[in-house]
């Protein structure tokens, strides 16, 4: 029996497969028990009540998609009351995705959800805010900083950091996130992007642009889990275009400590059930006895460390 | 199942009704010009679980230089327990139904399902009136054959562009039904003839509820039809979806609820909605 | 007939179809006839001999492609004796693309290829410059605007800035180079990514990780380029993922007036002149004169002129 | 064609005479556990332009799951202008291989080539030896096809596995060649033995030239023996590739040239180089 728990800081998972927010909900019990998982993540929500962006709110694009959901949310008072206790029937901890416009209001609402049920809070510092001019507080480092110290005060939790790929610092913006005090990194939120339909000349979003995600997605995020593993101490949680065993198996080498799995459940709703299973027999096959044992076990000569912290190409 | 479904209700259901499965092609043929019908062979398990109205998301395959990324909505056409099989009616349209279409049998599709809530038939409605327009005949037909099954009187309005595209109606002929064709055509189905025909139905032999999908038009003559006659309706909407599921809050659609609007589901609270909360596009 | 020119600044081009600097070279000759082009673009140079990366310099993803050549370079002697004169057989103009470690080198190389025969320079500001701590130039609005002052001094032929995708600011970063006297922004270069192949666990990019290029990267370069339309009024040449004339057309829709064939051509060396004959016909099929009639067409409701500067998704 | 490619010429060739072209599959078939042969129709233009050491640029279909983006390079195994024939003899490896395998008669298959630049045989070169272990018989096949053609006197080594694996001996004995075989089943194939063997060949006959392709082993022996005797060679060498073109520059290896070393473009410059030049790795 290969041994595939993962201690992500102080919270010990079954296993290192979760799903990526946004992108799970209690509807999934529908298809398979989600006791099966390492961990429960629910979507972003906000304090008070917002309807999320106009329709279309989904395209297709070559192998991926780009949704701009926006983050409807029914309010804190709804989710402690409804989805929270939902959860509590499993032995999976459950992680719970928060955001604001503003640093106080976030912080506010990550007090609010420190309750019991709750194992662990997943900011998702990737969303526009209207301090920085509608930029993402984990665009800068310093944003990054001051937000996220607000956010350490707020809870006692264990604090997961989203990143966002839409930054040209991402070791500076991972180290500012450590040092204000963040538990594990979650690497990373979708890429802003569009699509446009030639025939009607409209955005085929109704939001004009949104986040990609899916097979697209992983080389860029595989980039950021190694850079963050690399830049901090914290555990970093790969997310990004991760659709099969394989795929996970690149990330947890990279040094990613778990990973979240988004978009491919839309495409095969069985997929992280499937992998766990694959992770297991692909462990035993190549005669691990622990997951631990790849996490962080790329090859990358030293004298290449330089290049780690570039954050251009070619 | 259905019942699980229902809006409010989904928190009780943690017991997998919806499954993943690949299902072995019995047939995939044209059957006009515009329309395509495929037969599956489905496990009993499956097939009792579907209710009219539902839909399964398809994942259309990598074939024919088509690459369909996200899965494909598609309504139960018809559902057969006892035969094992499960029937989708599609338009070619797009990426993902051209991939449909270059299936064969005995090629596997991989199908999710059933999904969302079907139809209701309260046990007092006793003639039930569709009006249905295009591909929205391959929704209401399931409907008809819970009608027949139920022993409930139904009409069915089937309109279209001209006669050759009249899809179904033999169909609706053999469940015992009522069947009315209008067509663009034969000037036929003009809102203002549509309107005459219910009119007379509703005069002539009292209906109890109406059913339809798709065109805002019809919805707006059967909300208007239905608020003056007190006769409850449902519609049947589409929406862009990703998951079908409910997890992903793309296939949102605004509704009336108690002088407020809210986005719903049509994955998951639909894709069946009560007709007067349903609003035109 | 359909008009198929466009105007680059003062550059008119027979076509708005062109390759990407690096994707591109005298070795095309052997598959068709390159006077067909609407220009030619060089691969990067450097004012000095440059070896490159250390090889595998390309992995293949998911649809797409890693690449980490380097800029291996000849030098510029070598180039202007023996490249340019190539090219002046063709009646197609030639854009030479360059790049220097430092402000001071770059801006001495873009005088010293100021010479016959070169039409303009796009300058490469999306490669790792020692001055800013190995970030590229363009990451930054305010190096960008510091190494195109220098650019913009050293030569009076039109000058194309090459924008990158790693950065949380592009419309910053666009307008910087439009005040600093950019005649065209070129958008964009690849996004650093990373591949690891799990049985050896190393990196499949000799230099660990490289530019993603190709159908992935398409979405996002597409929503950089509208963004840089609407942020400057200079002329936006498109590129990333270009392989149909549907994607050029997503392009100019955006807002691009001309565009960069790059990893297309080498799945399908002939896509630029079959793209170029395709527009033609998509236009003439469509009831357009002139393909500047698409350019810029896209119908985006004004009132979401807010969202177009964010940063950010979902 | 082949002056063109040839290296610091390239500038002067601008008419085209590289060819993208759809073949169609005349066979794809399987000719021992390993190999698999593929022999499409080809215009005469384009084979007239062939010659041996030079490959092709496969776009491999997306077929049986498989999702191979870049094109692969392949050897030309043979090219024959009067049957209409272009052949390659391919060992499935990873995602492009497989997918080729999937292809049957009639099907098509984009390539692009003839590519870079092929081996030399001077005038004066009488008696060839080519010594080639696995695959890298695919490359010096044509190499005796050639060799015949001129009249010249062939030995080829073939180092393989086993027997069973032992490619083209029947092949090479057909076009008049001489053929050694040695296996590592027989204990064989060791680098001795084959020392031993080329020495007699040299000390019996007189050898003017060398060939080889991909073995390290042998590069180091043969560049060992070739200085000592002063008997020129030529080598065919692997290396990723993307355009398979010489634009990239992704391909390149390292070469002594006149005390420095330089990297070259195996796709332009090669993959056949001077075996003196090239450098163990
Ligand atoms: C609940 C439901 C039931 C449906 N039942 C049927 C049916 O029985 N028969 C039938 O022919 N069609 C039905 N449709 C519509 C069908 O889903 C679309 O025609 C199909 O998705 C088009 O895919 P495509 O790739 O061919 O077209 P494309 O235009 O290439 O599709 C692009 C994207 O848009 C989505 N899309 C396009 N049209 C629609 C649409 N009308 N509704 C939802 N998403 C759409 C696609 O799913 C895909 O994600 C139904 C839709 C829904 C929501
Ligand atoms: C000039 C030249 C001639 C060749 N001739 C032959 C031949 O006649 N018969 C034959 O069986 N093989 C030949 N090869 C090797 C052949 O190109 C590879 O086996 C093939 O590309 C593997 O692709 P894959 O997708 O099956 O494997 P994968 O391992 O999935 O390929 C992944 C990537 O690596 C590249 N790659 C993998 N192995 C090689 C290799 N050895 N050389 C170059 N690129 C590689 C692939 O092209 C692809 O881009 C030749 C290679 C070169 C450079
Ligand atoms: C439809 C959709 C909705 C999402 N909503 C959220 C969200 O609310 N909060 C968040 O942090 N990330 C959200 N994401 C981003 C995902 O959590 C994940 O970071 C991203 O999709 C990349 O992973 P993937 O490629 O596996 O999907 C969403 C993604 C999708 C596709
Ligand atoms: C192999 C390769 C080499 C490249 N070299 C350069 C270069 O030297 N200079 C440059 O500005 N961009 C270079 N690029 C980036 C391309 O010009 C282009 O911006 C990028 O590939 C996106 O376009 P595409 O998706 O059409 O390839 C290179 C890209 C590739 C794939
Ligand atoms: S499609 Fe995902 S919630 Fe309906
Ligand atoms: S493969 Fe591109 S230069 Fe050789």
């Amino acid at each position: 029996m290969v041994d595939l728990t993962v201690d992500v800081g102080s919270l010990r998972l079954k296993n290192p497969i979760m799903p990526a927010s946004g992108t799970f909900s209690e509807d999934l019990a529908d298809v398979f028990d989600l006791d099966l998982l390492g961990a429960h993540v629910t979507k972003t929500i906000t304090r008070g009540w917002r309807d999320g962006n106009p329709t279309p709110r989904v395209c297709e694009v070559s192998g991926s998609m780009l949704n701009s959901i926006g983050i409807p949310s029914k309010g804190v008072g709804y989710f402690i009351e409804r989805v929270i206790p939902f959860y509590k029937r499993y032995e999976t901890p459950l992680v719970v995705s928060i955001s604001g416009n503003t640093a106080d209001e976030f912080a506010t609402l990550c007090s609010e959800v420190s309750v019991d049920g709750v194992a662990a809070i997943e900011v998702n510092i990737s969303c526009p805010n209207i301090e920085e001019d509608g930029k993402a507080f984990a665009i800068r480092p310093s944003s990054t900083f001051d937000v996220m110290t607000k956010l350490r005060k707020a809870t006692h939790l264990p604090l997961w950091a989203k990143l966002t790929p839409n930054t040209g610092e991402t070791p500076e913006v991972a180290r500012a996130a450590e040092d204000a005090g963040a538990d594990a990194l979650v690497v990373a939120n979708t890429i802003l992007a569009m699509a446009i339909d030639i025939n009607t000349r409209r955005p085929k979003l109704g939001n004009l642009m949104g986040g990609l995600s899916g097979p697209s997605l992983k080389p860029i995020a595989l980039r950021m889990a190694y850079q963050c593993a690399r830049a901090t101490k914290i555990p970093v949680i790969g997310c990004g275009g991760i659709s099969s065993v394989e795929d996970v198996l690149e990330f947890l080498i990279a040094g990613a400590t778990a990973v979240q799995v988004g978009t491919a459940t839309f495409i095969h709703p069985l997929a992280m059930p499937r992998i766990i299973d694959e992770l297991a027999a692909w462990l035993a096959r190549h005669g691990y006895s622990s997951v631990k044992d790849v996490i962080g076990s790329v090859i990358d000569d030293e004298q290449k460390a330089g290049v780690v912290f570039m954050e251009a190409a070619p | 199942m259905n019942a699980a479904l229902k809006l409010g209700d989904v928190r009780e259901a943690i017991k997998p009704v919806v499954f993943e499965r690949d299902l072995q092609i019995i047939s995939n043929v044209q059957v006009n010009g515009e329309y395509r019908q495929m037969v599956l062979k489905a496990p009993r398990e499956m097939l009792e679980q579907c209710r009219a109205g539902q839909f399964f998301h398809l994942l259309c395959p990598q074939l024919g230089g088509e690459n369909p990324y996200l899965r494909r909505p598609m309504s139960i056409y018809g559902f057969y327990p006892d035969k094992g099989e499960l029937h989708f009616l599609y338009k070619v349209t797009g990426e993902g139904t051209r991939a449909l279409a270059h299936l064969g049998a005995g090629d596997t599709l991989n199908v999710l399902g059933p999904l969302g809530r079907g139809f209701t038939i309260a046990d007092n409605w006793q003639h039930l009136v569709l009006v249905a327009r295009g591909v929205g005949l391959a929704t209401l037909a399931p409907l008809a054959l819970e009608a027949n099954r139920l022993g409930r009187k139904l009409t069915a309005i089937c309109s279209a562009r001209s006669d050759d595209v009249l899809m179904s109606v033999h169909y609706f002929r053999s469940l015992g039904a009522n069947v009315v064709t209008v067509t663009d055509a034969e000037g036929t189905s003009s809102i203002e003839n549509l309107e005459a025909i219910i009119e007379g139905l509703i005069a002539e032999e009292g209906v109890d509820a109406f059913y339809t999908c798709g065109s805002n038009r019809i919805l707006r003559l059967l909300q208007r039809i239905g608020e003056k006659h007190e006769i409850p309706g449902e519609i049947a909407l589409e929406q862009q979806m990703a998951c079908g599921l409910g997890m992903c809050h793309c296939c949102v659609r605004p509704f009336r609820k108690e002088d407020r609007v809210v986005n719903l589901r049509v994955c998951r609270e639909g894709p069946v909605f009560d007709m007067q909360e349903a609003m035109p596009w």
